[in-house]
């Protein structure tokens, strides 16, 4: 294919970039510029991806990252001890075991890059990759499309039960109880007290 | 051919950028003077002045900021805007860039505005300024999702995600009659994105200035430029997505188009002087429960609408 | 050269104010809120003058030193009915409310022009610990979280949040007394986990606030009741300007408050200020049912706060002169913020309605053995500091939310002195005026 | 060269933001601990801000990622969309009402409320 040099030039760039902020995730003590690190290094890999023609992909990567990494960064300064990192401390963890695992990871994915025989066949010129996508979303996939949607439902009622605190029937840790449905009656909907048959007993 | 695809959109972008930004602070200064709020200067030098002083006055520091998360904030918020900018076509042939993805990228900016905007009230390490920016947080993932129906909204009858296509399809009628809702729903993600009036969360009154509250001197008036300069990136995605962009009889393209950012401007500023500043949790829930499915029907009304 | 440009035209802005709220210094800031060519600011960092306007007590000059050196360089100070500091001799006094416009806006000139330096750090550079390097990394202390990095140790008290339980980091910070969200004095230690108040422990109580003449002479004998119901008309339409501004409404805030100067305010211009606000979604928007005073909280603050719960507590249902007019407390059920502004525009419109109609038949009062002052009844005693409601009444409470009770709610003592009495210095223009 | 021209959009825009606010601070010096301290109106804070801080919306933002996931298949669908008619919408018909069920569960269950 034909491009001009001025694409290899920022390819290389916007590599060097992805892997250093990359790595800078791993060096820096604070939370959250762990986190704004990594949505550096998806941007650049997401601008790689527009230089590859995948322009929807590309920029759909910045916008889902952005708010990932957002959200991420929100829950890591929840949840860790000093989120910003105001003393110094050790980002990772195991250090052997992830080195090992590092470099056997690059070997197979660097093998790949190298032995595998990429397709060589050209796009054809008016070739619309939104649109191709679209019509695949309508075609084929139609039905791997919607059961994704039924299971990030799924999804969303787990995370709502599992971090929703307020449940509907009251606090989640007073153990919810549904009103009666007689006033001052039993909670309605409640199973038995010796009834055994709820759920994961039941292997077959 | 470098003049015209390089440096003309580059000049266009800044040009409009900076003038825009200072037309927001003489619009707003005007609105407040109409609206009875005692004003000495003349308006049009007032945002000057302000500016002025801003530059001669010292820049603060907190004990321990996060100083590079600091100092960029301001300065990508302002290129962010530039980027909202610069995928608004100003007439079918001056696009700054036109991307096929234009309507997508416009999306992420919004996305990544609320990363900036929490970097800036983070990095200060001061109470009064971390609260804002959590806040911020709660209003930034509540509108993303009704600007991404609005926005798929227009694109349905374009059948195309380029700012310039949904332009062009609105050539019999603008969206902003083909879909009633679609507007009104976008310029509350407008207010959004630059926190203004009603949807200022981040920088309120109740917490001495929110994420800016710590900051002075120049690094605040580059916020304060920045968030101007976002309001008329967003007028012209506005302008460009509701209002038929360049189209119009008699003037010419650009200048229709300019017409309609600063009508934009002008109503999203009335907006913001006349509502009071809803209350975090509240916001969050109108946006999921009231705006949100408002946003659905938006989205059906269009899609039906394409297809008739 | 270029620099000189600059500050020519930094000298013409709007002079950014912070101002310093001391005892008594609300009915200036008033009338700079109305001023044209000065900004109040929110936060010292906005500033480009401090005005101290009234006096502050001895024990907390240490607090006016912290925020006074919280300005950012070139900056001045202007006190108004107030001493200087010892180490501020020196600083510019004005005691004419009227001169004070003009000397922000001549200090504000000098300081851009360099014709006056800018006002002294008060306070030694030094950080509020020092750091100790100690540890593996030259940090803090022993693992992440101890010692005090960059000066100050790292918030590490873990306790169980009041809302979901979720065990996390709390922040306590003192608050005040010169945070301009907070009625002026008010100190408090506040314990904050997320932006939900955990804990609030009042230190002081805010500054007395001075009433017009008009209810200690009320305190003596028969007095007018037009002047009476109109002087508490202004006293509310002062307290709704400051609900507003917080609320983001500067607007109607600053319609309030022309219509708190204004001699004779029209009751119909009330009441379209009322319209104005429920249309704005003042209400609807601003509000989330929260700051619910229970009965016995809400007779402790007294006046509108108990009346916006439920509690048909007037003194001037006792009186003659009332009873002549046909007076009848309003009230309101909900006890909480909303409520609070709903009873107060009423008690606004009832007011100027009371005095209109007194006017016309000249009806004083009869009963001189207390007076309901606009903060609640005086009889035996003078109404006092209720503070001690917000330990009850703000934990659980968003920031937001919080702020918006607080200033929904009227908690400052009374103070044994006038409003006229209050202001010793003297004062060029005539009394009538003065009382606006 | 749209990505060229954005990118250089990009680098005048940040540019322009860090060189006004660099050219006056080049030398300035540092501000005094008590100037940089936090701006509590008089009153002091006992630690740092940065805390593990109590986020109320948590469930909000995991319904969020959720809900995001499928709205980026929309993106290519509104394309195909006039192109494919009544297919299309049946689709979206049927991905409103799953995402519409996802949003009336979280309400119920007072997710937009901060915890």
């Amino acid at each position: 294919m034909d491009y001009p040099l001025i694409v290899d030039v920022f390819f290389v760039l916007l590599a060097i970039l992805a892997v250093v902020s990359g790595w800078r995730v791993f060096c820096t003590d604070s939370m959250v510029r762990a986190s704004f690190f990594l949505l550096v290094s998806f941007i650049a890999v997401g601008v790689i991806m527009i230089l590859l023609a995948a322009e929807y992909l590309g920029v759909a990567m910045f916008f889902m990252m952005a708010v990932e990494m957002m959200v991420m960064a929100i829950f890591m300064v929840m949840f860790m001890m000093n989120p910003a990192g105001l003393n110094p401390m050790m980002m990772v963890h195991q250090h052997k075991f992830s080195i090992a695992a590092g470099a056997a990871v690059f070997v197979v994915l660097a093998a790949v890059a190298l032995l595998a025989e990429f397709p060589d066949t050209p796009l054809p010129g008016d070739l619309d990759p939104v649109k191709s996508l679209g019509n695949e979303l309508l075609g084929d996939s139609m039905l791997i499309f919607e059961s994704a949607g039924i299971v990030l439902l799924t999804t969303m009622i787990g995370v709502v039960v599992l971090s929703s605190h307020r449940g509907r029937y009251g606090a989640a840790e007073e153990g919810s109880m549904p009103p009666g449905l007689v006033p001052g009656g039993d909670p309605a909907g409640m199973p038995e007290e010796n009834d055994e048959g709820g759920g994961h007993h039941h292997c077959h | 051919m470098i003049v015209s695809e390089l440096i003309l959109p580059v000049l266009l972008v800044t040009f409009v950028l900076v003038l825009g930004a200072y037309l927001v602070a003489v619009l707003d200064e005007a609105i407040a003077g109409a609206l009875g709020m005692p004003r000495a200067t003349s308006v049009w030098t007032a945002p000057l002045t302000q500016g002025a002083w801003l530059l001669t006055q010292q820049a603060n520091a907190t004990e321990a900021p996060d100083w590079r998360a600091w100092r960029l904030a301001p300065a990508l918020y302002l290129a962010l805007a530039a980027i909202g900018l610069a995928v608004v076509p100003f007439s079918p042939t001056l696009i700054p860039t036109d991307l096929v993805t234009s309507v997508v990228l416009w999306g992420s900016v919004e996305a990544l505005a609320t990363v900036v905007i929490f970097l800036h009230g983070w990095s200060a390490n001061t109470l009064l300024a971390l609260i804002g920016a959590y806040r911020y947080v709660a209003l930034g993932l509540s509108y993303i999702l009704i600007s991404m129906f609005v926005l798929i909204g227009v694109a349905l009858p374009a059948e195309s995600l380029q700012f310039s296509q949904v332009v062009a399809s609105q050539e019999g009628l603008w969206n902003v009659i083909r879909q009633p809702l679609g507007l009104p729903l976008f310029l509350i993600v407008g207010l959004g994105m630059t926190f203004w009036g009603p949807l200022n969360l981040a920088d309120s009154r109740d917490l001495a200035g929110g994420t800016a509250s710590a900051v002075s001197g120049p690094p605040r008036l580059v916020w304060n430029l920045a968030r101007a300069a976002m309001l008329v990136a967003f007028s012209g995605a506005a302008a460009s997505a509701f209002l038929g962009g360049w189209l119009g009889p008699w003037l010419p393209g650009p200048v229709w188009m300019l017409l309609k950012m600063l009508a934009v401007l002008a109503v999203l500023l009335l907006i913001g002087r006349l509502v009071p500043r809803v209350q975090p949790e509240r916001c969050v829930t109108l946006m999921w429960v009231v705006f949100l499915p408002l946003s659905f029907v938006d989205l059906i009304w269009a899609g039906v609408e394409a297809l008739l | 050269m270029a620099v000189s440009w600059l500050s020519r035209l930094a000298a013409q802005a709007t002079v950014p104010v912070f101002p310093v709220r001391g005892m008594h210094g609300e009915p200036v800031l008033h009338r700079l809120a109305l001023a044209a060519g000065i900004e109040l600011v929110d936060s010292p960092r906005h500033a480009s003058i401090l005005l101290v306007a009234g006096g502050v007590p001895p024990d907390q000059h240490d607090a006016l030193r912290r925020v006074h050196d919280q300005l950012p360089t070139p900056f001045a100070t202007l006190w108004y009915r107030s001493e200087p500091l010892d180490e501020l001799a020196g600083a510019t006094r004005v005691d004419d409310p009227d001169a004070l416009p003009e000397a922000l806006k001549t200090i504000h000139r000098e300081l851009m022009s360099g014709k006056r330096g800018s006002s002294p750090r008060l306070l030694p550079d030094e950080p509020p610990n020092p750091w100790e390097g100690l540890g593996d990394d030259g940090h803090g202390g022993e693992g992440m979280m101890g010692g005090v990095p960059y000066g100050r140790p790292m918030a590490m008290n873990m306790t169980d949040d009041i809302r979901d339980g979720l065990t996390l980091d709390s922040l306590t910070v003192t608050l005040g007394p010169f945070l301009p969200m907070l009625p002026p004095g008010l100190t408090a230690e506040v314990t904050l986990q997320g932006d939900l108040i955990q804990s609030w422990t009042t230190h002081s109580a805010p500054y007395p606030i001075a009433l017009e003449s008009a209810f200690f002479q009320a305190l003596q004998g028969p007095v007018p009741i037009a002047e009476l119901e109109r002087a508490r008309a202004r006293y509310h339409l002062k307290r709704l300007h400051f609900g507003l501004r917080l609320a983001g409404l500067e607007r109607l805030a600053l319609e309030a408050l022309r219509l708190a100067f204004e001699p004779h305010p029209g009751q119909n211009r009330v009441m379209a200020l009322r319209r104005r606000l429920v249309r704005s979604g003042f209400f609807r928007l601003t509000t989330t049912g929260r700051g619910r005073l229970d009965e016995n909280q809400a007779r402790r603050v007294g006046g509108i706060a108990a009346r916006a719960a439920g509690l048909e507590e007037d003194w001037r249902s006792g009186d003659e002169g009332y009873r002549h007019l046909n007076f009848r407390p309003l009230t309101q059920r909900e006890g909480d913020t909303a409520a609070r502004w709903h009873q107060t525009l009423a008690e606004i419109e009832q007011a100027l309605q009371l005095a209109g109609q007194a006017e016309r038949d000249a009806v004083h009062t009869r009963r001189s053995d207390g007076v309901e002052t606009p903060r609640g009844p005086w009889g035996e005693y003078r109404p006092e500091d209720a503070s001690g409601v917000l330990e009850e009444l703000l934990p659980g409470l968003e920031w937001d939310e919080a702020m918006s009770t607080l200033a929904s709610l009227d908690l400052a003592p009374l103070s044994p002195w006038s409003l006229e009495e209050t202001s010793e210095a003297p004062v060029p223009t005539s009394v009538e005026e003065r009382r606006a | 060269m749209e990505l060229l021209t954005l990118f250089f959009i990009v680098l005048i825009a940040a540019g322009l933001g860090l060189l006004i606010q660099w050219l006056p601070m080049r030398h300035q010096p540092m501000p005094t601990y008590p100037q940089r301290a936090p701006f509590l109106g008089g009153g002091l804070p006992e630690t740092h801000a940065w805390n593990r801080y109590h986020v109320r919306y948590y469930p909000m933002t995991l319904l969020l990622i959720a809900f995001e996931m499928e709205m980026m298949f929309m993106y290519p669908w509104a394309v195909v969309f006039v192109e494919q008619g009544m297919k299309a919408v049946m689709e979206m018909g049927m991905f409103l009402a799953i995402l519409s069920v996802g949003i009336v569960y979280g309400w119920r269950e007072g997710v937009f409320k901060w915890q």
